[in-house]
């Protein structure tokens, strides 16, 4: 067989190479060894020029096992060889890669033959919105809800009161924070300073602080205070 | 002729694969018949469409042609297409539909106050769930929107009116959450 | 039933609406019938339309059902319609296929060593067309990807399952060659 003009691109790999050698050879995929396709091939890679470079190294590596092959069938073997002899592995693996080739042309058949029936795209459907079922609903189950919360936020009401019966804190008031509550209370009308405690619970630290607070408040001008007698109430109000 | 035998079938699957409603006179002009033969087939089709009550059917309008669905079938479709969905509300849904079902019309601000957290998440989950709805909104500054509770939240708890909504199990008291909760 | 005499009509008009491939199961979950029911009304719409040789054929694969248009009208369709063609694979691909769906579960250096060359691409580009899908990983080192074939490979090659796949050519020694290989 004479110069070969072969475009490895066209081939799957060195396996597919080699079986296509052995198609034009006519021979046996047994006879590889003996016959003059370890040249054809290494002939082929030797023709081509350019090289991807992943496939260079499969196309070389089977070169090698060829040639590696072939020079020791040079030499006197004895019979047979063992399972795992290189040449044993390759044809079996040659024999193996022809019969995947042979379904695969077969699935082309399948394929070429089902791509001739047409499909139709999905229909464009109005839908109804969204349905839910709910589980586990039970008017118990609503009502115990509502209780939790109102339970939960009873208990935050009864939180926030706190602070006045937990005395243990330190610095509970503070002078820049009770003068923040007077201004507040004093947006619309005047107070009176026991309107400004804490409900009921008032400590003496809460009351000694909001006294500072006022003093603070009036030393700077923001508020004037008023007291009809002695240990009365105190009714602050707003300067204007 | 054979290929008149078959026409029948030929224009069913031309029909199925376009979608589309189809130009008679395109058929024509494609399979190379006459307008009459085409009308012929499609009136074969018809027939074997209503004869079985097929799934589908030949819709015809001026001299357009196109297969469609029997509407009698649209309940299936939607359920295969749209199953129901089943799932129970989350803990803190229930909630607020508790907090709606008993307050309503209520505001989203109001929810929240009660519940201490964000429920915008939960109001939006029973909006979609349609449990709930907009009935208005409050006349104060923003205009909140009010919700209440839909009629198919009742069928959800069986009832027929919200005048049949248990009226509310005993809350403990607040003296005793103080007690308890000074511990920690 | 008047509901089961009706079942292979509803069938139809869902599978028609439908288009793509639709799951059995989830055929039996949303109209609450059992797969035997399915499956019966599925055989009645088969012959239906296998008795009328109409346009319209069922497809079955694996577990899925899906209408599509019968082969032998194909060349009408494509002449008045040009409808997408379905891409036939590449040579590497198929033949990566192939390998997948003789060997499944396998893993990518599986096929490498048959084919004798890299496979990534052409692993990646069957997951891309939904034709392979992952179904494990093998319990060795490195805990290999498994490959396996999907229900869209069947669709592919027109075939109900995998058992109607044309037969291997026998190889006596074919077993052993995945232990056997182990020149890498």
């Amino acid at each position: 067989m004479s110069t070969l003009t072969l475009h490895l691109d066209q081939f799957e790999g060195p396996l597919d190479l080699l079986l296509f050698l052995v198609g034009k050879a006519k021979i046996d995929i047994k006879d590889i060894f003996i016959s003059d396709i370890t040249e054809q091939y290494i002939a082929a890679i030797n023709a081509q020029n350019a090289w991807d470079m992943d496939d260079a190294s499969d196309f070389i590596r089977m070169a090698s096992t060829l040639l590696q092959i072939k020079s020791r069938a040079l030499l006197p073997r004895q019979e047979p060889l063992p399972e795992n002899d290189p040449e044993m592995i390759l044809i079996r693996q040659l024999e193996e890669y022809a019969a995947l080739k042979e379904v695969a042309q077969e699935m082309k058949g399948f394929e070429t033959a089902a791509a001739k029936i047409h499909e139709k795209l999905p229909e464009e459907y109005p839908l109804p919105p969204l349905t839910f079922e709910l589980t586990g609903l039970s008017l118990e189950g609503l009502t115990e809800a509502f209780a939790n919360v109102l339970a939960r936020l009873a208990e935050r009401n009864a939180f926030d009161a706190l602070p006045t019966t937990r005395r243990i804190v330190r610095e509970e008031f503070t002078v820049p924070q009770l003068m923040g509550r007077i201004m507040k209370e004093l947006r619309h009308h005047s107070v009176s300073f026991v309107s400004l405690l804490s409900e009921e619970m008032a400590t003496r630290e809460e009351v000694v602080t909001l006294f500072l607070a006022v003093l603070e408040l009036l030393r700077t001008g923001k508020i004037l205070c008023k007291q009809n007698k002695t240990y009365d109430d105190i009714i602050i109000r707003k300067t204007t | 002729m054979e290929e008149k035998k078959k026409l029948v079938n030929i224009l069913e699957a031309i029909l199925f694969v376009a979608g589309d409603p189809v130009n008679i006179e395109d058929l024509t002009q494609n399979l190379n018949l006459t307008e009459l033969e085409i009308l012929h087939a499609a009136d074969q089709l018809e027939s074997r469409y209503e004869s079985q009550n097929s799934g589908i059917v030949l819709k015809r309008f001026g001299n357009h042609l196109q297969l469609g669905t029997r509407s009698d079938y649209a309940v299936y479709i939607e359920d295969m297409l749209q199953p129901v969905q089943r799932q129970s509300l989350s803990r803190s849904a229930l909630e607020t539909l508790a907090i709606i079902a008993y307050r309503q019309p209520t505001t989203r601000l109001d929810i929240e106050k009660i519940r201490g957290v964000k429920s915008n998440y939960s109001v939006q989950s029973l909006l979609a769930k349609n449990l709930i709805e907009e009935v208005g909104r409050r006349d104060t500054i923003g205009r909140p929107i009010l919700y209440g509770t839909t009629d198919q939240f009742l069928s959800h708890f069986g009832i027929t009116s919200l005048s049949e909504l248990p009226d509310l199990p005993d809350i403990p008291s607040m003296d005793k959450q103080i007690e308890t909760t000074s511990e920690d």
